[in-house]
């Protein structure tokens, strides 16, 4: 099992949402976040005092998967986030490795708790 | 004398409308700071209301407006002895004027409080904000309003002079004390909820009504005609300031917009009952566009007058006070009436407040930096003043 | 003819008090939309303050009260010529009269804004509310108090028809150049804060006691009654849209029952001054209904009237034009005393009102559209107008 | 006789001063709850604003000012039968009177809703405030203000003994029904925006001018004394505030500074027009100091008086009320002035009141809770009122 | 050493703590998160116009423990986080490897640093 | 490849960016969290009610790294995030094994994408 966590932009939760639907990735925990990454020069003007904004909004999305679904959770992902122009600031997806998954509700574990 | 009850009406509901300000100013500051920062900011309006308040009446309104000399009122109204249920100023209750007056008293040192956020301790705030009210605005209330030199002389119907420039000269030169704040110029320091300071500018707005055609002390054709004029100024120097703005970042910013309102709200303020309101549209385009310049300048010099208030403030009541002095047409003429001498007039009087606000600044700044310092040590900076200087936190889960 | 102080003193504080709907409106509906559109939002409500502030007194004013004809006004006031610190309106000089009117100038286009937030150009936002401003609301102002062909025979005391269903309706026709907004009818789509909705419902209300009493241009026993119907009509369109809502959903939700105020609050207007308090409670009681179903109706038709200015305004506005066709009783008679021919007048009027506002928006929409676009592409929708129209974060850190 | 056009202007713009306290009080409360009930905390406010409204008109007003008995009015003006258009109560229209009227009934009960916050059923707090403005209210509003027994006796300005005691005093005892909030004392029970309670302080500072000066009900000087009372006050209470947190606790908080300046405004309510300035500031440092330890002394005790409707408006309300007894020299005299009587009666006033209060509170809740149940379950508790009681959530993405 | 990353309902987090503290666990990072899942159906109504909310609020709980502790700490969580009724959307438990923690203050690395 | 977690006080952000800024890591995520630790005492007045508060603002830094960087990444940290007294509640570093990274505009993978 793989935990993938993605950093993408917020705009296009959906867009990714759909995509990873249509791989019937249907679970997930989605939380806000900054980066900091090379995505820079975003100029933002204060009573005309320009800032570099450097810390940029993002979301972050966490995603166990079964091994199995690993490759076409991150093509959906790759899919839904990338924007037309592929821009600087698309985002990352990080491959953890999930040893073990619990379900509260009913207590089942592993595989099939995912 | 008998008081009219319909001006007694409209100068109490007037002085309503200016104690709105200070919680306007509060949400107008408080915007812009830094989560932080934010309670910190707005206490800075909130305290002045409990302190100048009762300082007003214990002694500021005595000295400005106590008969006294061409420099400051007596003390024959400390503790508003000699004034009763009774008394009569104009066709109001000396009551209803005292109030009306007080409220000016309180604002005024509140609006420097934008320059010094998020670095100054509170307690040295509230040393400074008591001196500065004796030693500044008392005196020059006395001058313009009072009985002293400039009354009678110097145009300014709600306090160009008396209220901004004042507090604008004033913010400026206590950041010889202060300096930056750390990190200063980069994006870890942006308003952290500009809906805040949209609602704070209109609360700001519909108090100014109160504040400049309240200054008309009747309801009459004057204060209609300040009440205009407050109405179109700020709606051209809002849009001044947007279209500069536009035009030169490619973007209209909402918190620019507001601002530009401000501006036009502070030019137009000297003027308000004295101008038609064509010339307040002028007047207000011309403050709208020239604080911009003013606040562009700031950036390229580099000093911290962190919420703009000598670019506002200062600036705007400059050009306000001198534009009256061009478009006086009512009660009162200005150069373009052939008045060249009323311009002189209010340049003198704009120097001088500006000079004495200066000097006051600092020996009031100096000693209390001396004594209990006035900056917080880099550490509480970093950490807040909210919770350092107040212990709270404004957000919680 | 001199004016009297006291009507002066309430018809100035009732300008204010309108222009603080503003800011209230820019809460209401910045309240509802995603965080990535709040100050978009509120800058609708705000440059509508710059920018129609300014054009009233340059010409709206002259095409709306102006002598001309039945359709619309003449030249003679623009830039105010002819109008002078002494000039009189009635009991009020001419610059309060001017002032209050141009409050209500303001409010009507910034009402449209509320159905097109989230993809609408700033530009074109601002281009469509200067024409609409001079094309509708001039000559339907006109018509109904300026002297037109409905003066004297529409009952409209503060502006039912004139604000609300020329607002509502032009709201509704604008969506065929809009459409919809991305991810409509889903939970990506949820109000930001309420209790911003919450705030500006209050200042709203608070407003429009100046709204509706003010329009009584006096502070006269027509006043009263007017104060008192805003006062009851809204709380009893609160709690019948509570009352259904609970029934209907299981939930008295706070949003709704600050959407039945609002519709209370535009039911009253037209009839503010002519009904008694009873009477109020019952078009109160009805606004509140009939908007929810016209809310209701929306959603299953499924047209994306973003904050259901039609639902609320245009429907509000029409059920309170007619209703006080039947119910008025001061200064006027409806169905109830016998006088039918009244509710055919109000009928009439509200539907001359609607052809007209929705053939004019139809044109200007079409135009804009053709020349700068009205809506923003889908990129831009995504990110948010804040973003890419402000260049700003409402929030941050 | 005819009405004085400056007396309505100001009595009218005083009720909508009025009205705008109810945003403002869900506000402040609003602000101090956890993020999960705000919104439940504001509808308190704002369904008082549309029951009581209501309730007013249609039976209320008629209870509390009808003609009567020594304990409560007559059912005379039921449906306000009696009063038109050119009725006229003093020197203002009947209208106006009802208006400002129902605006204290209005705010009263919301003012309990502190207490209660977190844990009451929505529809139980509906029926509280039904019952309990009628049986509690507008009895007491009929023996202090309407001809009962207490009037021309008593001397309560604006409603210290009939609105705050009578609110601070039935929030204590209707905790009987509802114990603690499930964490009460543990950290995750903290105010959730601050900046919202500071707005709402400045919004009900601001509509206390039209609670205290408006309750002269002209525009003449008690009104202009009344109106700097209520400036000095609260400001000297709130300093008294922050005095002793910061002297106790080592800073001087945002909430402490407002909570004093809260319970300023509730103390010089019933002596705002009795007193002069000087001993308005007294008054206000005593209730500052006194609420102070009245909140510092709930803490010791444990019960979970939310929001401290008790330690502010009860106790503040006694002390407001007692003090008048000592300090009254305008229009009525009190204990330094020799009058020990006066003191005597507003003993007996605010006993009497307190016990009616306690008994009433009790029946009411006991037949609501055996009935309809009071307190929500833990579950719902722990989810919030906002979800659970009305479906929504305050703040979403 | 382990690193469990545990989803909740946001009103049981004061039952976890108290029953992680039974079992001594008492340091914890808690942030907040939106989940998709299962639990759907949930309807919010905004004048009228009904949503189905499937975004809904989480609490997303960080532990590190040692492996020890890695046991109780799953059980602890899990008696605090279930619901009486045993719904969709009590939550899951990740358990991911963790191969150092370093306590910033004194340094101290490994399972004395936890 | 490693999965860096660190969880520092909001105020020492800018100095913690500043160090890895020196040690050429560029790129990481910022969260906001609340931490129950050790740290425990700070006292919060509401009202004259003394509240023990033990949930504390934290920032939480998700960093990816090469092998390589690990330990002057780690250092890094510490150095920005240690405060002059070396009080509890400077924070703490969790080092997690990190299976792969993919970056989206470019479709890059592994130690590349980073
Ligand atoms: N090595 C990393 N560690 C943690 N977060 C990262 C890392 N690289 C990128 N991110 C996150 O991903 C976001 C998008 O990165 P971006 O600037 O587009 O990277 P790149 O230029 O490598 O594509 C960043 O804002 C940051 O939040
Ligand atoms: N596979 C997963 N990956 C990431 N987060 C998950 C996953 N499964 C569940 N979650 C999180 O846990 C929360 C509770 O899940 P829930 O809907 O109760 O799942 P289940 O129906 O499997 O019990 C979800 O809202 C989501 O935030
Ligand atoms: N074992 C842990 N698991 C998860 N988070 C932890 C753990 N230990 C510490 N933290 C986080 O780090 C923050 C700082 O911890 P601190 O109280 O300074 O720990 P210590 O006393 O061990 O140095 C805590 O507030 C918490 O958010």
């Amino acid at each position: 099992m793989k935990y993938v966590i993605a950093i993408i932009r917020p705009e296009r939760l959906e867009e990714v949402k759909h995509e990873l639907q249509k791989v019937e990735v249907n679970r997930l925990t989605v939380s806000s976040a900054s980066g900091y990454g090379e995505q820079k020069g975003h100029l933002e003007v204060y009573r005309s005092l320009e800032l570099e904004v450097n810390l940029l909004e993002k979301l972050r999305l966490d995603i166990a998967v079964n091994d199995d679904f690993l490759q076409p959770t991150i093509e959906a992902i790759k899919r839904g986030a990338k924007t037309n122009t592929g821009c600087i600031g698309d985002g990352k997806i990080f491959v953890l490795p999930l040893e073990d998954v619990i379900r509260i509700r009913t207590g089942e574990t592993g595989s099939d708790a995912i | 004398m008998a008081i009219e009850a319909a001006d007694t009406a409209w100068v109490l509901i007037s002085s309503a409308l200016v104690l709105l300000m200070l919680p306007g100013l509060a949400l107008f500051y408080g915007g812009m700071v830094r989560r932080k920062n934010v309670l910190s900011s707005m206490m800075h309006s909130f305290v002045a209301m409990g302190i100048i308040a009762v300082e007003w009446v214990i002694i500021g309104y005595s000295l400005a407006f106590g008969t006294g000399n061409w420099f400051i009122g007596g003390l024959e109204h400390v503790f508003l002895r000699g004034v009763d249920l009774y008394s009569v100023s104009g066709t109001i209750p000396t009551y209803a004027f005292i109030a009306f007056q007080g409220m000016f008293a309180v604002i005024t040192p509140a609006l420097i409080s934008g320059a010094v956020v998020g670095r100054i301790k509170f307690k040295s705030y509230i040393a400074f904000i008591t001196l500065w009210s004796l030693i500044v605005y008392a005196p020059v209330c006395h001058w313009v309003w009072g009985g002293g030199f400039l009354t009678g002389e110097a145009l300014d119907f709600a306090g160009g002079t008396v209220v901004h420039i004042t507090s604008g000269i004033s913010a400026l030169t206590i950041l010889i004390f202060l300096g930056r704040r750390k990190g200063y110029g980069t994006d870890s320091i942006r308003p952290h909820n500009i809906t805040l300071t949209l609602l704070g500018t209109g609360l700001l707005w519909f108090g100014w009504f109160g504040f400049n055609a309240g200054s008309a002390l009747a309801a009459d054709e004057i204060a209609a005609l300040a009440f205009m004029t407050t109405f179109v100024a700020p709606a051209a120097a809002g849009l001044a300031w947007m279209a500069i703005e536009w035009f030169r970042t490619g973007k209209p910013t909402a918190l620019g917009f507001a601002t530009g309102i401000l501006a036009g709200l502070v030019g137009i303020t000297p003027a308000a009952g004295f101008v038609t309101p064509m010339a307040a549209i002028i007047i207000g385009a011309a403050a709208g566009s020239i604080c911009y310049g003013a606040v562009v300048l700031k950036g390229k010099l580099g000093y911290d007058d962190s919420l703009d208030v000598f670019g506002v403030h200062g600036v705007g009541g400059i050009t306000g006070a001198l534009l009256t002095g061009v478009f006086a047409s009512v009660g009162g003429t200005g150069l373009l009436l052939g008045n060249s001498h009323q311009l002189l007039i209010q340049f003198e009087g704009v120097a001088i407040t500006i000079l004495y606000a200066i000097a006051c600044t600092i020996i009031i700044g100096f000693v209390i930096d001396k004594t209990m310092g006035v900056k917080i040590d880099e550490n509480a900076e970093n950490i807040g003043l909210d919770r350092t200087q107040h212990g709270e936190a404004a957000y919680n889960i």
